[in-house]
This record gives C-alpha cells, structure tokens and sequence, in this order.
C-alpha cells in the first residue's frame, strides 16, 4: 500500500492482528463467577510494564478504585492509552505509572484546568509520547476491536499532529483520494466502570458509551467495576442492553459510588470542591505528596478514600445534583 | 461599556449569532457551550448540539463541566458514542464546530500541543483532543480566543488542529473534506474572517471602542482588514439577561 | 494504494465520500413531523432507477407494507443491496423492480427453501449481480456510515466471491499483510422497520439490529415503518436506547403488524404458512400471476393484505407463536 | 439399523460430537443448529452459540427457522449486530462454524453461488451470506452435507466459501488468518477430515453398514483414505432422544 507521508513516532503496540488473535483464542469462553477485589485484580492483570486504557470519559464513568490500586501497588514503566484523559490521567501521573503514552488528551481537566503535576511528568522528557487524536485513537480501538490492523479516517491530515503520530496517509483504492490510515491498538488490559454486571461480566452502560464499545473489544484483558452487580437473568431478559458480553471480560469488582470523584450518569455528579483540590495541592510537590498519602497511599480501601471525602452525607448530596430535583 | 457587560459575555453574545437555526454545531465546554446554549434561548432554537463523547441534542438543565458528563446527553435525543458522532462529522452532518486553543496563526491552524521541543517542551498543553477531528471534518470552524501577540502569530509552532494550512488549496492537497474551514474568530477586541482568496485572517467587526490600531498591537501578525469593517453590535438586553439567567447562572463562565 | 489483485464486477454506486458530504450538508435537521402514508414515501423518496436497500434480516423486521407499495407502484430499473436479504428479495423479484444487485445472499429463505420465481429472474441473464458477502456488505455500509471511500475486512480473500465482486485486494501499510478492501457504499434510499419511533423519525429497535445502524447512516434517505408511534419524551427519557436518531430520517409511517408475514421480536412470529404458500404458488408463473393479484395488485392497503392472511386472529396466533407461553 | 435412526439424525448427531465444551460455535439454520443445540444439551453444555444476525448464547425455545428470528437470541447473553459478530469472529474469538452448501471439492472449497457462466447461470444460489466470512475467520470449519458424485467435485466451479482454496498455504497467501481451514465433513456415508500435508480431504471414518467403495462411488475425486479408518460410532439412544424429544419435537430438520 503506497504510503504518502507519515509521522515520526512509535508505535507502542504491536498491529499485527494474527498476534492478536492467537492470544483470543486461548481466551477462556467459559461463563464463569469472575469476582474479585481490586487488588487481586491489579495482581493479576496489570504487571508493571504493561500497556493500560480507562474506560469512561476523563472523570466520568471511571474505574477510581483500580487506579487508586495501581498506585498502592506501586506499578512502573507501564504504557497508557491518553484517551479522553482528565483525572485518570491525572492520577496515573501522580504515581508516576508510565513511561510512554499515546496522546490524545492529557494533562488537562476540560474547564476545570490542567494539573500542574500532570505537566511536570510531560515536561521532564521522561515520558515517551506519540501523538493522535480522540478520534484517531476511538478508530484504532475500532479496527482492533474489528481484527484488522489498520483503519481509514479523514483527520490529523495536514497537521503537525500527524507528524508527530505513528499514522501513515494512504491513497484510496477506488477514489485516489487521501485519507489517514491509523493502525489498530491491542491495549493488554483495559478497566471500565459500568452501572451493572453479573458476575460473568456481562455489562450495562446506562447513557453514552463513549469509546467503552471498542476498547473492551479491542483489550486483551478486560476489568469490570461496576456500581451494582445484577442476577444473570436481568441480562438474558432484554440482552439489548447488554453492550459489553462476558467472554471479552476478565474480572468484575462490584464498587458502589466507583466513579467518584467522577461523574457517573443517572447517579451522582462529580465531585468538583475535590477535583479542585487535587489542582489546588498539586501546585506544591511537598504538599501534593502529603496530599496523595492521605487520600491514596495512606489509605487501604476505596471506601476508606470515600469517607474521607466525606462518606454517605456526600454521595447522598452528590447523588442530588445529579438528579436534577427542582428542575 | 465595561459596567453593561464583561469581555467574556460579550465574545459569548457574538459569537452565538453565528450559528444559525436549523443547523447542527459540535461544541466543546466553557464559552462554545455558552454561545451555543444562548444560540438555543435566543435565534435558533432548532440548534442541534453535539458533544464528542455522545451526546446529541440535550435539553441542557445547566452548563456541562465536561463534553462527557451527564449534562450533555440529559433529555438527549440520542447517548450515543465518540466513534457516532466524529463518523456523523465525517459524513457532513454537523454545521458548526466551536474550537478555543493556546495559538493561532494567520490561516485559522491552532496550537494546544506544546510550546518548545515536542520532546521536552517548554510547556504541555493537552493535545488535539477531538478538536482536530472537529476542524476536519465539520463545515464550519469558529473560534473563540482572547486577543495577544503571544496567542496571535504568524505561523504556530505546532498545527495541533488544521486551519487553512499554508493557505489556498492547502486543506484540499492534504485530503481535507472541501469546502470546511475556518470561519469567524471571535476575541474580546474584534470578529475576524478569512480573506476569501488568500485564506489569510481578516478583520470584519471591531468591538464598541476597540481601534483597528489595537488589534494590530495585540497581534502577531500582518492582519488582513475587511473593505466594510463594522463596528460589533454591543450585546443585547436580552442576550446579557438570557446570558446570565439562564444559560451561566452559576457564572461558571463569564464569571472568569 | 497498491493493488494487489481485485473484483472484475461495476460498483453500482459512486464510492466517494465527498459527494455524499455536498448531499449531507443539504439534508434538512429540522425536527418536524414525519408522518406519511405508504404511498406518499414511495412517491417522493422511492423512484424508478433508485439504489434501494431493506432492513431487518429477509423475514425478521422487515417494511412489508412499503415493499408491497413499490410494487403496486410498478417501481422499475432499480439497484438493489441484497444484503440478508429473502422475502424481501423475493417480493421484489415478483414485481421485477430492480436490474442491478449487489449479491450476498438473494434467492434463498434460508431453511425454508428457494424461490422458483426469484431463481428464474436470476437466472433470465436480465439482472447484472456483483458478488459479496453479508460481512463485507455490512463493512460497505459501514464504511459508508463513517464518511469514508472504503473499508478493511478478511474475508472473501482468496475466492472467486472476490473474483466476482467489485472489491480489491491492498496490502496493510504497517504489517504488509493482504486485507480485502471494501467500497463505501451509499444507498439512495432505505426502508426500516422498528419497534418503537416518534413523529421526528427517532427510532428503538429490541433485539438484534441486524446491520441498521449502519444502514441507517450510510443511506441518503431514510424512511421508517414502525409497530407503533411513541411520544418524544419516551425517546428524551432514555436516550442510551436510540439506535437511529431524526435527522437520519425523512420519512415516518406507522404500521401495526409491520412486518408481517415476517417475524417481528417479541411481537410476533413469522407466519410459515403464508410464506410456505408463496414457495408453491411460485412454480407456475400463471398461478403465481393469480397469487400477485390477489395478494399485492389487487389490495389497496397493507392493513386489506391482513385482513385477506387472516385478519386479528391470524396475527393473534402470531402473537402466541412469538410468545412463546407456556415455556 | 435404518429403523433405528434416519440418516440426518445420524448426520446430526454425529456432526454434535466434534464440538467441544466450553468453546464458541458460529451456526446456521437447519443441521448445523441441531448439532449444536445437540452438543449443548449432552457432552457441551457450555458451547457458546453465535449468530450471523447478532444473537449471542440464547437458551433457544425451539428450532430458530432463521439465523435473525427471535429465537436466536431469547434470553440471550447480547442481542448485537451483524458487524460485532463478524468482528468477534475476525479477532479469533470463535473456534468453530458449521457450513452447508451445493458442492465441495477436495480441499473443502464450497460451492453455494452459481453452477454454469456467471452472467446467465443455469442454476443460481443464494451465494455466500455469510458462509465465506465465517469459513475466512473461525478457527475450525465443519460442514454437513450429503454424499453424491455431484456434490463432491474435483474443483468447484466456483470457489464461495474458502477452503484450504488451491492446497497447502494457499490460505494464508491469499491473506486469510494462519492457523483457521477446514476440519471435518459429515456425510450421510462417512467423516471426512484433511490430510495434514496435503490438505486433502480424506476418509476417517465410515458409518456403520458402508463400504469405503461406496463412498468412492459417491465422490467425485480421488479420495485419501487414513490409516486408522474407524466404523462411526452410531448415534446412542441419549442422542436420539434429546434430538427428538428437546432439540427438534416439530421434525423441522430430522423429518426431512
């Protein structure tokens, strides 16, 4: 395949969809009670240096209690997919997780801000980034979530954001036309939190699905945290819902309130007094450090973090302006 | 003048009489929102808002803090997913996009990647996010900035999300939909178009007080100027009052 | 783009996507009401020599009524997009509608046989076929939905189903690995059945969605049949549900019992009878000619075509049959 | 013997023993669903059923008459779509189809589109549906047909579905996954497998009461024969019953 121009930077993962499908087809298909804590969870499907994505949407719909887990255990040297990015990213970077990222959104938090300590990690030259865009790399997802090893979008052309990708422009068979071929991502292990789950890890997302579509498909290994486990029969009564089915998934870990400080649609909103202090602390390192070992090392459970946030009477609130009463 | 409005209400109000009724505009959070939410309230109710992570058309209760969370899919007609909407873009179906970012040059190509050696910037600013997917693939790219040599230059070091490239013809050459591109670039001193045969930036309106001589100042550039340059209609009563009760009344926004 | 080997057969269809964008960008976002008979539909969005395609799965969720109207029409000279298609298919052969189709699966109803009359049309050498696959059909549509002039699948390679289609064989620009790739393929117009939409054309579909989501994307026009009207608030409650939002769609028509003698999920079953009658009465043209009047010629609504299978009791029975009670 | 099962009850329950427990199978209507419902209901009560339409492990009622009716997916673990099963199947999710179709040769190489020219054929079939892309991405083919002359040719006139297409590594120079390629064959006269190197068909086993000359007599080409022929097993009396009794009650498919 002719190919006109191309940028400079790795490709973290490997394209080569046969890999991929060697490694699927010694997956389990079993229909098997999948539950566990984060912590086994982080123990036996996120070793360091493995190459790691977030489902949801920066600070909605996250999995906190495993990324919570990831820093406890001290993890290294690991690869992140930099997609739709905000306080995941934001937390990962305080751990000092990764060594290379493939960025479409960092460092930032939308209209929140950007983490002060986010940028420090970025601007060391200590981690490794090639650059692509939100849909670039939903279309890489895509493609791998297709078994293919490449897939055509009409973005990044012209930019330096090309240049500084790992994409490559290609001429249209049929049209002549330009288009950019992105190359497909096996990620080895992707967390997502969903509204509910049985115990085989068939899966409910109640609102947008963002990119959670593709990546539990395109991920070798799949962790579910979900705010409520459900009886199987709720899935085999309407298995329209179901959006991720079990066999793509590893583990499930039932987290109530699991998005937090996030924003989980339909049952809590964000928690912005405490996503403004992580901007507000990170300013300092010393003080970030007393900060992270408060919140994060010095706690042992994500319920134990919840409650210092301010337990119950907070989600109790949370859960209001979520609700939208009076409106 | 400064008592009746503050520079934000007033780069929101003019901005949100450019986007017309009936037509569809991907919006991100922040002052797009803003505008296109007193679009909604003011002269285009038919505005249909699109938001990257999904959401299509929300009966929006308040502003969303994120393109993602729940307040850009409540009463939606559609939750859907990123992979939905930017393929609806690629179709052709949305209007409008509404971009912000770091710097921007004389053909509209911004900068929100870095500033300095992409290998060890100087500074790191997000990335493209889905704003070079927006300002590919929709029609229209508007922009809202605040005015400065530092963020107006003559070429950007780093194209995060494609303008007019190196000018006429450029998009096209590089595989770009035709006929997308930048639009109108509204800051707190002046709107700005593009020239339409060298696709270089060009005055249009100047803010009530606002000389052309201080425009200049504020950028880095030789700027184009528009043979009927106007004076920018001040916001309205009714857009401030809107502005303010309805659509920001947090003041999450024009309390900036 | 190197081409390694490629389909000798016409694309039917112009595969580029920046004429479907200039179409697009006119297409009306206007949420207004949609509501149309059979006959209105046919006449503003169906004419004669249009690329025509149907959704559902043959004789699962499929727009009898409008189908029935193309023929009563006397449509001629159309495409066709035989993806999945039997009854349908069928139906359209009877009227002779169409002299061009882009072949994944015609002629057939699956267990239940082939159609004598639609092997003849066939095999009369009077319709020009190009081969596919309901893959690579639903990659085509796919390709289409995503705005871009191809798409990447693995099948077909190899085969004379590649020798006869009008696909081409590329190499992957960064494993080198053969992949088949696939036209975008836009329809002028398609017809859908679903469960559920309102006056503005947003639409629910239960169960399988078959390949609609992306046929209702890569279609030009879209028109809708559906069991039943809902209010837009029942749309605005739930919006994880729409699966076709309003400004897809030109055209809305309710029709109870819509997509009768074919299955509709948890509404009703396919009734057998009825289509085990159209097998017989297929062998010979005249009787068949006979059977076309009674059924489709001779009837001026679809609501008569009911009343001559068998009226409410007969969908009753379909009802129970769908129901499956007792177990 | 004959009064003891029909020929398809011995086609189907012979076919239901090479799927193994806990695997994933792509199937059709007819033979190739009561095997699996079969298999599912005796010595692979976790087989994982897959349908072209969307339908993903159903606790099926009855016989689907369709691979979309709503018997594919009742109770299913996912009603999806048509582009996600293919997908699964293309990533190597799924471990084993069952095919049909009008002739085979003997490299596995289905025959299900047309018999004379092309473009006026003398008889024409339903083509590939999604016959060639489950033979192109699951791992292991079965296909269940009946024996005769006609069906089983030297080549296929026309090559639908792949097989091992032209002999050893034609498959995967075509560019076709490594590893996937025909499995098994059963007849209503024997079982046929692949020789390793050639990628030939050859005889494994013969059903009980016939001849290897018979089932040369009924094949069209030369066929290889395996050291270790076996007699097939006859389908039990358990078989049989739940075949009966729970998988096909109406005769849909054994009553042919």
């Amino acid at each position: 395949m002719k190919v006109l121009e191309q940028g400079v930077n790795p490709l973290f993962m490997d394209p080569d969809p046969d890999n991929a499908r060697e490694f699927f087809q010694k997956k389990s298909r079993a229909m098997t009670d999948k539950r566990m804590t984060e912590k086994e969870a982080v123990e036996r499907f996120i070793p360091d240096g493995c190459y790691l994505a977030i489902g949801g949407f920066g600070a909605n719909r996250i999995p906190t209690a495993v990324i919570h887990e990831i820093l406890r255990a001290r993890r290294k040297n690991m690869g992140f997919l930099g997609h739709t990015s905000t306080h995941d990213f934001q937390l990962l970077c305080a751990g000092r997780c990764f060594d290379r990222v493939d960025v479409a959104y960092i460092v930032g938090l939308e209209a929140r801000g950007l983490s002060p300590n986010a940028r420090r990690v970025m601007q060391s030259g200590e981690v490794q980034a090639t650059e692509w865009t939100n849909y670039a790399l939903t279309a890489r997802l895509r493609a791998a979530a297709e078994g293919v090893s490449f897939g055509i979008i009409r973005t990044m052309l012209g930019t330096d954001t090309l240049k500084m990708s790992g994409g490559k422009v290609v001429e249209c068979p049929f049209t002549g036309k330009k288009f950019m071929a992105v190359p497909a991502i096996w990620p080895d292990v992707s967390v997502i939190h969903v509204h509910e789950a049985d115990i085989y890890g068939n899966c409910h997302i109640r609102g947008i699905s963002v990119a959670d579509l593709e990546l539990a498909r395109a991920s070798k290994r799949v962790i579910i945290t979900t705010e409520r486990l459900v009886g199987s029969h709720a899935i085999r009564l309407n298995p329209t819902r179901t959006l991720i089915p079990y066999f793509l998934v590893d583990a499930v870990i039932e987290v109530p309130f699991g998005s937090y400080p996030g924003n989980m649609p339909y049952e809590y909103f964000s928690d912005e007094e405490h996503l403004a202090l992580w901007l507000q602390k990170e300013k300092d390192p010393d003080v970030f450090e007393k900060f992270l070992d408060e919140y994060i090392y010095g706690v042992s459970s994500f319920e134990q973090y919840i409650e210092r946030c301010g337990g119950i009477a907070k989600m109790k609130e949370l859960r209001r302006r979520e609700a939208l009463v009076d409106r | 003048m400064g008592q009746l409005y503050n520079l934000m209400e007033l780069m929101i109000c003019v901005a949100s009489r450019y986007l017309e009724d009936g037509k569809t505009a991907a919006v991100g959070t922040g002052a797009p929102c803003a505008a296109a939410m007193l679009a909604q309230k003011t002269h285009a109710p038919n505005l249909v808002i699109f938001f990257e992570a999904g959401g299509i058309a929300p009966i929006m209760p308040e502003m969303p803090i994120s393109v993602g969370d729940s307040r850009t899919f409540f009463r939606a007609v559609m939750a859907g997913s990123m992979s939905d909407i930017m393929a609806t873009c690629s179709r052709g179906f949305v209007d409008y996009t509404f971009l912000g970012g770091a710097q921007i040059d004389k053909y509209g190509n911004i900068n929100s990647t870095v500033i300095g050696d992409y290998y060890k910037p100087t500074v790191r600013f997000p990335g493209s996010g889905g704003a070079n997917d927006f300002a590919s693939l929709c029609w229209r790219i508007l922009i809202i900035t605040v005015h400065g040599k530092s963020r107006f230059v003559e070429k950007v070091p780093f194209i995060t999300s494609p303008g007019y490239l190196s000018g006429p013809g450029a998009r096209e050459a590089a595989g770009l939909p035709p006929g997308s591109g930048p639009y109108k670039i509204v800051t707190d001193l002046a709107v700005m178009g593009f020239e339409e045969k060298t696709k270089e930036m060009m005055v249009e309106s100047l803010h009530p007080g606002v000389t052309l001589d201080k425009v200049r100042q504020e950028t880095g550039f030789e700027l184009a100027v528009s043979k009927f340059v106007q004076t920018t209609p001040p916001p309205t009563e009714q857009e401030l009052r809107i502005l303010r009760g309805e659509v920001d009344p947090l003041r999450m926004i024009i309390g900036r």
